[in-house]
């Protein structure tokens, strides 16, 4: 009884922590120098018409860096707790034909649309991550539609580790063709045409990369939890 | 300069190549492991040393060809190379002590290693607040995945409670640089530091947010169970990971974003760092389990770092002071506690008590011992430095309850890490064999031991001015225990050799006054008595080299000029004697509780001496005194200090039991040189006090009551021994208590009567010892009831102790009849006549104790099962016989001993005209008192006195019978009789009777108390943790609520 | 004006979605009823001019999350009564 | 403001479910509602008042590269709190699966969802 007492209070001491943040709170009206400066910067250093692309590729691209690792991260512990021992067949329930038959058109197409959102990403809204799990869906639509259906893991390892080696090795380019304070700096390749598939210097590529780690990751992740775990 | 991102690019590569080659062979990619983990230890070598031999001052580094704050800073300075790199090898060494694990549980957990050791770095290097985030996260959750490393499942429970407890923290993260953004515009924390920011509430809470994501991070108490029980639970290599690299990285970044924060949350994280500090030592007190303790004990030291990285600047202390105080209690920590840690998985015993079996694997238990010791903070060990800057800052500038916290929770600290370096020690004859060592699980801590002396040396040598003889007692040890393999005799006759020249060619030249007297007696007395030492028949392993380390240390503490020096070196004396106290049989509690009140000791010293002005070096600090004196404050503190080395009562409860479990002729090194180490500090104290105790009666009044109840109470306590060398223990404790008795006088006489016993107590008190020790070597008992009749057997040592016996008494003609002489006349001079009649009636007391000694021992009958015992060997004969020609040598021309004292004390406090020597003659002629002495005179007068009726009665005897021992009619006694009827055996019963009250253990039991008590409370704190993960995640919340409500912050 | 009342009901729906999730005793209902949250939250980001956003919550915060817990939620069938499913 | 209140209070909604479910998996699920109510505080924090989205594309200006730039700049969102919400959602998600994998090693090991259950560590 007195715990609850106490998560009623601390729920009530939380609130009341978060509350000068609210009533300190305003809209603005313009944006801060530095979101001024990401903005201006992305059309102009960079060819770049999506700013928020601009910032998590180029601007904070370390971060970027760390955040697709965080999912390999996540996916090797998955992976790692969840290991099979063998490929356990015939666990899942066969899907229906239509979804058979359904997936195996669809798939594709999916994938289709996956790489042309993380290709597009300096252009448009989306990107190498929503381009990823787009990527990754089409997988869990053939995993799900099919009973039978191995994913050869040789392809998901190779996919993460040449997309991943890919992107550090990207990042280094800009090192040693630009100098010490150049990493992941994606001027190297030429800023192209404003508003071309081809601009902005790497970046396209990097979200390239970005999108092929993460569809693979994703979908290794999907492998894992759907196998049975190991049992003990 | 060497780019940072390259230490991020080897990981990140690393990482992702090992699924794909493991799919050839698992060594493959522990060799990537490997590779990365070494390539990247190796780049921040290379820049530490960049940083030393080319200038150059440009450390940050920025991604993405932008400036700051637009693209994500890296810094790449003195503090991150030298941290990566530790970090670096830490994660290497980890590898090493873990491959056979990761070999075994898949390809994942290697690439997790290195991804954790990606967000350190990276943690370590970053410039930017949410670039912070991240890595943290990369940490946390490679640090969450290798938790699962050990698939039990109390590791799981623990890793998912330190989930929700991580999850909670970056979510507090997360929010307050959202917030904070919002305030500031920027990311950057270089930008961000120059930001004038006006402090309104939202900001504050946005940044409290922020800092105390870190602080539950770094695991503070009591908001903690979680990380308990990762570390009880984990794989001890993944735990020796979280205790260093984990914390270290946190800590760093801790550090980082403190210029942010206001300075009104200095204060406040600086006490929940102390009260972490201080109670988690204090729960740890009750904790059984290995890895349990090692993770109070690791919290614990994170708590004091965030006080020294947050609480120093009030003292207006430098940066760079901080930093170094910070540096020695992290890097200590970080390689002591991964250390122990990693041993803690090779022993693979849960519970501390089952730790004896490291006494069969001398190399593991010296490992351990380095890394216990260093974590307690005793020199040479970086820690060590540290807390002597802590120390000095916070008695100069007046912060008492930080330095209060801080030295109780150090002895907590020590309390319950020697206890376990007693169990490991301790001599448990049942143990079963260990099977073989991992070996290569061993290379990790012996790796770590090496970089901790490495550490020390370049902290000690690089940053203090120590006079450069202060390493000896260290390059004493080591040369010796090189020379161990060596034949014992080999051994000790070296060291004698070793000790002679040093001590003729190096210290002599340097003493003068009381220095020389000192001289002798610490160096001298303990020079001969390491002859009794040789007569063991093995190798007697570590012996040596302790004993070096002590005599080194003595003899420095009288050539140490400067403060520093002064305490290095008596803890450098209190350490050797701890371990060698730890030789004996069953010495383990008597060697903690020895420890203990000697560390007690050396923080009230250690505070006593923070107060004092700094010594110069060059000059010696004893004739140093002299010139200073010090403040009421500082004369207690040292006082007390100073009297618990000598055993002084109330504080003498260690004593007894350290004299007796020590082994013998050590005992007799203890009682004889080591107490006079003590007496030596209260000299000092005494000489640099004399303004506060010319204004201060009281104290002086209170010091002589305390040397008399100590000698009176010492003798009575003695009366009612059966164990021989407690008998002797107390003995010596009543000695010591004249000598105190003697210097409270503050007359000349007096500290002459004090230092002439001090000189004398030496020789009649190792002869006894000696003596002793011979016939406990021959008889297998201490218990005097057990034994009888040596007379026979062992001539030699009989005479031995009838010539200690007589010389303690202080009847004539032997040195101590002087000594009692000196304090009676001083005590009447000054009219202490309450204080001598006391002091006389202990001397009585002491004629009943001695008796016992002889004639139980030596005199009656002997017994059955001792019929084939022999003369004590030669070895220990030795000393024995320098001890009596030494005696006699006094006792006949005492003047060459007291005069050069009376001169050594004149220089302090002046010669009254009353007292003069001449030739064998001393007179006083005080307004008083009258009378003289002498030694000469008084030795040829009792000779005669004894000499003709003795042969007045051998003319009348001259046809006696001889008496068989075993003629029960001569012997009056029977054989066979069981020992509790034997008058042997409770001896003053009667006495008993009358007096028995006065010595009830009443000290004894308040420190019996005080331990059951703080055992008590620890009981109550550690019940906190309940074991439920939604509990310790109420009590992360209740936690933050409550610092931030104590905090006030508005 | 015709935004603020749809972004109070978004917040409405999807704080009651949130309350559902935690007080309703299946857990799949929980499951579903937080992907909802994220469905509405992904909306919102849309409103207020964050689309890369909006993507990204609606295909990893809706979309992979729920997929996740639902797979989670299989392996764990046929536990013993927990006390709140 | 509405939409960081509601941030806000599925934040607390998150901490409630965390400190009163006892099966792992709610627990879970609350973790992933308060992720979800950090992200929209994230991204009320870059709003700016009538302003569109960090794209500079036709709707924005007809100009092209620095041009458009300058043009732009006082016609967006802030871009920042975007960027940094793309990988506060990844990395929850990331954390949210691993706790699932724990959970159901946990389940595997210990047979029980309860979080009661895995309390034999302590003191």
């Amino acid at each position: 009884m007195i715990k609850y007492i106490l998560i009623f209070l601390v729920l009530i001491g939380m609130a009341w922590l978060f509350f000068p943040l609210v009533v300190e709170f305003f809209t603005p009206d313009i944006t801060n120098n530095l979101a001024a400066n990401y903005v201006f910067g992305s059309a102009a250093d960079l060819n770049m018409p999506n700013a928020v692309t601009a910032v998590v590729v180029t601007y904070r691209g370390l971060d970027t860096l760390g955040e697709v690792t965080v999912l390999f991260l996540a996916t090797a512990g998955v992976g790692f707790f969840l290991k099979r021992k063998k490929h356990m067949e015939g666990i899942r329930r066969p899907g229906s034909e239509i979804l058979k038959t359904g997936s195996e058109i669809l798939a594709p197409l999916i994938i289709i649309f996956g790489i042309y959102i993380f290709t597009h990403g300096h252009l448009t809204p989306g990107g190498g991550f929503p381009g990823g799990v787009v990527m990754a869906s089409a997988f869990l639509l053939l995993l799900m539609a099919n009973e039978n259906f191995g994913f050869s893991h040789g392809i998901i390892n190779l996919t993460e580790t040449i997309s991943g080696i890919g992107y550090v090795l990207i990042g280094i380019t800009g090192l040693v063709l630009l100098g010490l304070n150049h990493f992941l700096d994606p001027r190297w390749l030429g800023l192209g045409q404003w508003g071309r598939l081809f601009s902005a210097g790497a970046v396209p590529l990097i979200y390239s990369f970005i999108g092929l780690k993460v569809g693979a990751e994703m979908s290794g992740l999907l492998d894992s939890l759907q196998s049975d775990g190991g049992e003990q | 300069m060497v780019n940072p991102l390259y230490l991020i690019a080897v990981f990140l590569i690393g990482a992702f190549l090992v699924p794909f080659v493991d799919r050839a062979d698992r060594r493959l990619s522990l060799g990537v492991m490997y590779f990365s983990l070494l390539y990247t230890a190796s780049l921040s070598l290379m820049r530490l040393w960049q940083l030393f031999f080319t200038n150059g001052n440009e450390t940050q580094v920025f991604t993405a060809g932008f400036q700051p704050p637009l693209s994500i800073a890296l810094s790449f300075g003195f503090k991150e190379a030298l941290l990566t790199f530790l970090v670096n090898l830490t994660g290497f060494l980890s590898g090493v002590y873990l491959a056979k694990k990761l070999g075994k549980s898949g390809v994942q957990s290697i690439s997790i290693l290195l991804l954790l050791m990606l967000g350190a770095n990276g943690l370590i290097l970053t410039r930017d607040i949410f670039n912070g985030f991240v890595f943290l996260e990369i940490l946390s959750i490679a640090t969450y995945a290798l938790i699962g490393l050990k698939s039990k499942k109390n590791a799981l429970a623990a890793g998912f409670k330190y989930m929700m407890a991580g999850g909670l923290a970056s979510a507090l993260l997360l929010i307050g640089i959202a917030f904070a953004y919002r305030y500031s515009g920027t990311l950057n924390l270089d930008t961000w530091g120059r930001l004038l920011i006006p402090m309104t509430l939202g900001y504050k809470i946005a940044l409290f947010m922020i800092i105390m994501a870190f602080v539950i991070e770094l695991k503070p108490f009591p908001a903690n169970g979680w990380a308990l029980d990762v570390y009880q639970s984990a794989h001890s290599g993944v735990s020796s990971l979280i205790a260093s690299v984990h914390t270290g990285a946190v800590l760093y970044f801790f550090y980082k974003l403190l210029p942010l924060m206001p300075y009104e949350f200095l204060p406040l994280l600086a006490g929940t760092g102390l009260v972490s500090f201080l109670l988690s030592n204090l729960t740890a007190l009750r904790q059984k389990n290995a890895a349990r303790l090692l993770g109070y004990s690791s919290t614990a030291q994170t708590g004091l770092l965030m006080f020294v990285l947050t609480g120093l600047y009030r003292y207006n202390v430098h940066p760079s002071l901080v930093l170094f105080i910070a540096g020695g209690l992290f890097f200590t920590n970080f390689i002591a506690k991964s250390g122990l840690f990693w041993l803690a998985g090779i022993i693979k015993e849960k519970t501390t008590e089952k730790w004896s079996i490291l006494r069969k694997q001398p190399l593991l238990l010296v490992l351990f011992g380095v890394f216990i010791l260093a974590l307690t903070g005793l020199p040479p060990f970086p820690a060590f430095f540290a807390k002597w800057e802590i120390i000095q800052i916070l008695a100069q500038q007046g912060g008492w309850v930080a330095l209060t916290a801080i030295l109780l929770g150090s002895l907590l600290e020590a309390a319950y890490l020697l206890r376990w370096f007693g169990l490991a020690v301790r001599q448990n004859s049942d143990e079963p064999e260990t099977a073989s060592l991992p070996y290569l699980k061993l290379i990790p801590p012996l790796i770590g031991t090496i970089l901790l002396f490495a550490l020390s040396l370049f902290m000690g040598s690089q940053l203090y001015v120590l006079s450069e003889f202060m390493y000896f007692p260290l390059l004493a040890l080591l040369v010796f225990s090189i020379l161990d393999c060596c034949p014992l005799k080999l051994k000790g006759l070296l060291l004698v050799a070793a000790i002679g020249l040093w001590g003729w060619f190096s210290v002599w030249p340097r003493l003068m006054g009381i220095g020389q007297l000192f001289g002798l007696v610490l160096i001298g007395g303990a020079l001969v008595q390491v002859f009794g030492f040789l007569h063991h028949k093995g190798r007697e392993a570590g012996l040596i080299p302790l004993l070096a380390m002590l005599i080194f240390s003595l003899g420095n503490l009288l050539t140490a000029s400067t403060k520093l020096d002064f305490f290095l070196t008596w803890e450098f004396m209190t350490l050797s004697s701890y371990l060698l106290i730890m030789r004996g049989k069953s010495s383990h509690k008597a060697a903690l509780s020895y420890i203990l009140f000697s560390l007690g000791g050396a923080y009230l010293i250690l505070t006593g001496l923070s107060l004092m002005p700094p010594f110069s070096p060059g000059m010696a600090f004893y004739l140093q005194s002299g010139f200073h004196s010090i403040g009421l404050v500082s004369t207690i503190l040292l006082g007390i200090g100073f009297l618990i080395k000598t055993g002084a009562l109330g504080v003498h409860v260690w004593l007894p039991d350290a004299y007796a479990e020590a082994e013998n002729e050590f005992t007799s090194v203890l009682s004889s040189v080591l107490s006079k180490a003590g007496v030596f500090g209260l000299l000092l104290v005494l000489v640099m006090a004399k303004d506060v105790l010319a204004a201060n009666n009281l104290l002086l009044d209170a010091l002589s009551w305390l040397g008399v109840f100590t000698a009176f109470f010492g003798a009575l306590m003695a009366v009612f021994q059966e164990d021989v060398k407690k008998l002797l223990a107390y003995s010596s404790m009543s000695q010591l208590g004249y000598i105190i008795l003697g210097f409270a006088l503050m007359s000349h006489l007096g500290w002459v009567s004090g230092l002439y016993l001090t000189f004398t107590h030496l020789f009649f008190k190792a002869l006894i010892f000696m003596a002793i020790a011979g016939v406990i070597l021959r008889t297998g008992t201490r218990n005097m009831y057990e034994m009888g009749g040596l007379i026979k057997k062992m001539p030699i040592s009989y005479i031995s102790v009838l010539m200690g016996i007589i010389a303690v008494s202080g009847v004539p003609p032997l040195s101590g009849f002087g000594s009692k002489w000196f304090i009676y006349t001083s005590l009447i001079e000054q009219g202490h006549y309450f204080q001598a009649g006391l002091a006389f009636f202990a001397s009585a007391i002491a004629f009943l104790y001695l008796y016992r000694l002889i004639h139980t021992v030596f005199l009656g009958q002997p017994k059955p099962s001792q019929q084939n015992v022999k003369e004590a060997p030669f070895w220990l004969i030795i000393p024995q016989a320098i001890f009596i020609m030494v005696i006699m040598g006094i006792s006949l021309f005492p003047n060459y001993i007291t005069k050069p004292i009376s001169s050594a004390v004149s220089i302090f406090i002046e010669k009254p005209d009353w007292l003069s020597w001449t030739g064998y003659n001393i007179t006083l002629n005080s307004p008083v008192l009258h009378g003289n002495w002498n030694g000469n005179l008084v030795m040829l007068v009792t000779m005669g006195v004894f000499g003709f009726p003795l042969l007045w009665l051998l003319l009348i005897n001259a046809r006696t019978q001889k008496v068989k021992q075993f003629n029960i009619v001569f012997a009056a006694e029977r054989p066979y009789k069981p020992w509790t009827t034997h008058f042997a055996h409770n001896m003053f019963a009667h006495y008993n009777k009358a007096l028995g009250w006065l010595i009830t253990p009443r000290i004894t039991a308040f420190w019996n108390g005080v331990t059951e008590w703080s055992h008590s409370l620890a009981a109550a704190f550690s019940h906190i943790y309940t074991g439920n993960g939604q509990t310790y995640l109420l009590h992360i919340f209740m936690y933050i609520l409550v610092i931030f409500i104590v905090g006030g912050i508005r | 004006m015709a935004e603020n009342i749809l972004i109070i009901v978004l917040s409405t729906i999807s704080l009651i979605a949130a309350v559902f999730a935690v007080v309703t005793k299946k857990t799949i209902n929980a499951i579903i009823s937080s992907g909802v949250v994220s469905l509405m939250a992904s909306i919102t980001f849309l409103l207020v001019a964050a689309p890369d956003v909006a993507m990204t919550e609606a295909a990893i915060g809706s979309g992979l999350t729920t997929v996740v817990f639902l797979y989670a939620l299989k392996h764990v069938r046929g536990q013993r009564s927990s006390r709140d499913d | 403001m509405i939409i960081l209140i509601t941030g806000l209070l599925l934040i607390i909604i998150g901490f409630w479910a965390m400190l009163t479910r006892k099966n792992l998996i709610r627990i879970i699920i609350g973790f992933a509602v308060m992720d979800t109510g950090i992200n929209i505080v994230l991204v009320a924090i870059g709003y700016v008042k009538g302003k569109t989205a960090p794209i500079i594309d036709k709707a924005v200006t007809m100009a092209q590269g620095a041009e458009a730039g300058i043009q732009a700049v006082d016609k967006v969102v802030d871009p920042v709190p975007s960027a940094l919400v793309l990988t506060a959602i990844v990395i929850g998600l990331a954390v949210t699966a691993l706790m699932l994998a724990y959970a159901i090693r946990m389940y595997k090991t210990g047979n029980s969802l309860d979080i009661d259950d895995f309390e034999e560590q302590k003191w």
